[in-house]
């Protein structure tokens, strides 16, 4: 099991495109997005959901942790400017064919 | 006669539901329409009003009035985000006022759909091009809000590119769907129409009337955000749509459209965008808060306008056309 | 006679789909309706019947026959889940037998509308004012179920909040939205009628259709939660539903109601509730376990009435009404 | 004539709005029909066209011909995957060869849809019992691209349960439900028919229109994939369909079907899975590709049969017929 | 990069009016919301989902450790009286103009 | 509060069946799904979602550290044979009548 870190990004689903582009050009390997996510943070609330079309998208990926940095400086200026919130946490990889680390 | 109208309007199934959807918020009921339903109608309504509109569009010819019309929407729609931008620069930031404005400027399909279903209610005939003015509204004001920004604001970071306003502005999904279908219904004419129709019209009225149901309570749930937007703005909310149908109707007059055409372009003008324009100025105007743009046109100018906005300028028109 | 209603009412296009959906859970067959579909579909229901039965309803004025129809409707939805909770005490304990005597007391939609397509197909009237009926029998259980708890059960801690429950008992969606569609059915009347007729009657029987086969899914899921449930809720399931449909049969002949109506009120009071007093138990007697009450009247009462109960009951009007 | 045929093909809604599709994802707009919208349309579609085809099948009952037709259908759907097989082994790995091979020994229900609204369109008549060859022709492929893997894949390892190819083959959900509403149609016969018809003939082209609308955007997105299969993928993924048409043709000759039922048997020889065959193959045949046996399929066959096989199969026709 | 606490909590869809409530009495600046999660847990199996209404959500809070505590003796009494579960890992967050911590 | 492992699977749903079944031999106590889940992997895109049948879920575990060989010995074939991740985390779990530790 090798050591990976698990960062998550919950935002606007209108930034979406944007920051796949990002996460590609740090070159991670895959992320997982779940999309109709309500919640509150600081731009309010988003109940309308899909109906004003502001509902959130929220994204895990895993990587290696020596792309860390380079992920965090492509996300930031993103979530800075149109909003949105980034968590790291540690996490262990189980052997598979694929492999992040 | 003006409440007369009111109320025939008001005991529409439509108007009814919408009535329906805000008092489930208001008394918590746990009544909701969930996700992607509301996305579903909504594309469904654009689909449909935008190919009869092209159907009947082929039937009717795009004569030297059709020009005028369209011509004048465009006009309208860049002139409102201009003037309601310094209204609203008493009282609020740069930012906020060109978003408000740009909202303003635009305009809501829904309430488009609403005003028709109203004329064919009462047997009022308007033309299949009104829908190529409600097509052609919904994007000028998303630049012109954003030339404001430019020329108004703050220096901005300049990683802002403008082919990707015009891309929000043009391509955004309710604009492509709206024209994309009033192209296929040029392009197919009556016999589209006929193999589409019982989906296309008859499906229509019910399909507005269940959306209207989620209007209702998704506008009720916004009306909370109200105390934070403060007088001004649901003062402005009000006016503003009513200012804005009374210049439409003036121009409506002037270039002597029927009255059936008259209502609707002055509910072109009056209505404000809840969709594509705070999609468009969330990616483009990010400084800006959405709640305040959201919560205005959603929660007071989209009520106002189908409750009492569409009979009143009808009744308008009874006055000046006769 | 008996067998050839049943063979007729199997032979209906909804009840085949039931069954259909109950043989891809068998075969284990991956079909599924996809969420939200399913509750897209069960709102639909919910306003076409409500708008229906309102339009019908101010049709036929509201007579003392009305009335009491509606009086018995309401006392039979108090008695059922008193007298079933003591039968259920004999074998579970009190949040148990209390949550299940309530689901019991109260209806289900989809029950009445498969009566209410069957009385069609075999051109038995019935009258719209059946549609309150329904309405007014869905809340009163989960009152009479939250006392029945209150005076038997333990000493339950006293964060429990009475305005609660009223509200999950007369606010949840299903009843929000049946009585809202029925009274906007009431107010706009035959005009409003023909204009939403192609949505809420033409997709009606199709919508129907579609919904059982997904009815037909869930209830297969659920069969094997029936091992846990043993046979004394199982007969219950299937013994219950023929004495309350013998119960309504009786006071609708004493009532003199017309076959349909007679059918109809029997349904009502032989149906399991299996949306709303689930979701309304599930807050207000946290104790019960869902499992049971849900398990029985979707798996077994659900599928005894649709099949079987439904042209039972019809038989034995042909037999007391001639 | 040829091209006369194909514009008259092109100028149909349906395929207008695929077109649509296809635009909005390359100018890069953000429509999107967003989940599970798209998979409630295919599951109608299958229902509506299954129960038809019951319908009809019971009205024209089951004859000799009906018989041959059916055994050619499953003749052609075992053929195609084993001469595509050792054509695929030139360029292709035998995992990747065999679950190609199977994606076009199947058929492409939406194709068929098409086919036979354009058939509609033209007043050309075909049979309900084609229906049957098209429920026929889903599963076989399945099966034989697991033999052609386990007769030529390097040994694999032997948890593997025919059982369950048995059921993604026999059991998936088009299939189930295809081969089920076509059942309940023969059963519920023309009585069935009239009550559900607002909803299943009603809706039906609308619903094809909008989700081929979807099926554009689907079919654009894959569409950079290509560039990884390569040119070889490509000129498979549009000659084989001709081949086929041409072998379906000579057989439908061969048996003198009629000009209308000799068309769907040509469009479902030529015609690729994209939906059952994939979902299989991903479980079977794991060490497949997906982005290679879907994205031929969906974005170079299907386009091509709808836009200029179906009309080139019908001038065809034309010619042998004639 | 400042610590954090990651809180989720899967609980019935119909308790979670009283769960946000209790989020916003304990302080937190945001939560996200997914719906229609199905699953298995000591009420049995969840697959229903919104046809009986019975789906659950799945609701994660990242908030200052100050507030975990608060937020326990929130969140416990109703889960433990109609259902859920709620796990607690530590996280990191990345500086973006809002922060929890 | 006791220390438990978070397993995330991210997979096909069309693996969703054998994988619950790995997960109930393994003897879990519960385990939360999420369905249409879009992303990025070794098998490429998953855009299309639901329409092709291909859309991923989204699985998560809560359990007994103890339980977590027999897990990956039980999920990593699955994951090696159709494709998808899995990764383990620490986590805490709140006291509540239901315990997975
Ligand atoms: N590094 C990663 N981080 C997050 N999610 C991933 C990662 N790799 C794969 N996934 C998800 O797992 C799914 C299946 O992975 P794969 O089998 O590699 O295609 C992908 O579609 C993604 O949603
Ligand atoms: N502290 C938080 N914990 C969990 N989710 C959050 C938090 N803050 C924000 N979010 C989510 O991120 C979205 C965007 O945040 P914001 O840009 O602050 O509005 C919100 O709608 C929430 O869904
Ligand atoms: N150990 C677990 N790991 C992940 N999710 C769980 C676990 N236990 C319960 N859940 C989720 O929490 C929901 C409610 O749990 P319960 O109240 O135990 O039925 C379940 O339906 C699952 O979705
Ligand atoms: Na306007
Ligand atoms: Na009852
Ligand atoms: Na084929």
């Amino acid at each position: 099991m090798d050591e990976v870190k698990r960062i998550e990004i919950i935002a606007s689903s209108s930034e979406l495109g944007k920051i796949l582009n990002a996460l590609d050009a740090t070159g991670v390997r895959g992320y997982a997005v779940t999309r109709n996510v309500t919640g509150k943070g600081l731009s309010g609330n988003t109940e309308d959901l899909d109906f004003t079309m502001l509902d959130n998208v929220y994204i895990v990926v895993f990587c290696n942790p020596e792309l860390l940095q380079t992920l965090v400086a492509n996300i930031s200026p993103l979530l800075n400017k149109f909003g949105g919130t980034c968590y790291v946490t540690d996490a262990q990889e189980i052997h598979s064919v694929q492999r992040v680390s | 006669m003006d409440v007369s109208l009111i109320i025939s309007n008001i005991l529409n199934p439509p108007i009814l539901f919408f009535f329906l959807g805000m008092t489930a918020v208001f008394v918590k009921s746990d009544l909701e329409i969930p996700a992607p339903i509301p996305k579903l109608f909504s594309l469904y309504l654009l689909f449909a009003i935008g190919f009869k509109g092209g159907v009947e569009l082929v039937k009717s010819g795009i004569s030297q009035d059709v020009g005028l019309t369209l011509l004048a929407a465009i006009l309208m729609a860049c002139f409102v985000p201009v003037y309601t931008f310094f209204i609203l620069k008493i009282k609020l930031g740069n930012y906020d006022a060109a978003a408000i404005a740009a909202t303003y400027g635009s305009i809501s399909a829904v309430t488009f759909i609403t005003a028709s279903a109203f004329l064919t209610e009462l047997d009022i005939a308007f033309d299949g091009f009104m829908v190529a003015a409600l097509a052609l509204m919904e994007s000028p004001a998303i630049i012109v809000g954003l030339i404001l920004v430019n020329l108004f604001g703050a220096s901005r970071d300049q990683d802002f590119k403008w082919s990707e306003v015009f891309r929000e502005a043009f391509l955004n999904s309710s604009v492509f769907l709206l024209v994309g279908s009033l192209l296929i219904g040029v392009a197919t004419g009556e016999h589209g129409w006929e193999v589409l129709e019982p989906f296309t019209q008859g499906l229509f009225y019910g399909v507005l009337t269940f959306f209207l149901l989620d209007m209702g309570l998704v506008a009720a749930r916004r009306i909370k955000d109200l105390q934070k937007t403060g007088i001004f703005l649901i003062g402005f909310a009000i006016l503003i749509p009513i200012v804005n149908a009374g210049l439409g109707l003036g121009i409506a007059k002037f270039l002597d459209m029927s009255p059936g055409n008259a209502l609707l372009f002055a509910v072109l003008c009056a209505s404000a965008s809840y969709i594509a324009v705070p999609a468009a100025m969330r990616m483009t105007v990010p400084e800006a808060n959405p709640s305040l743009y959201v919560s205005t046109a959603l929660a007071v100018t989209f009520p106002f306008n189908i409750i009492v906005g569409i009979p009143l300028y009808l009744a308008g028109i009874e006055l000046l056309w006769s």
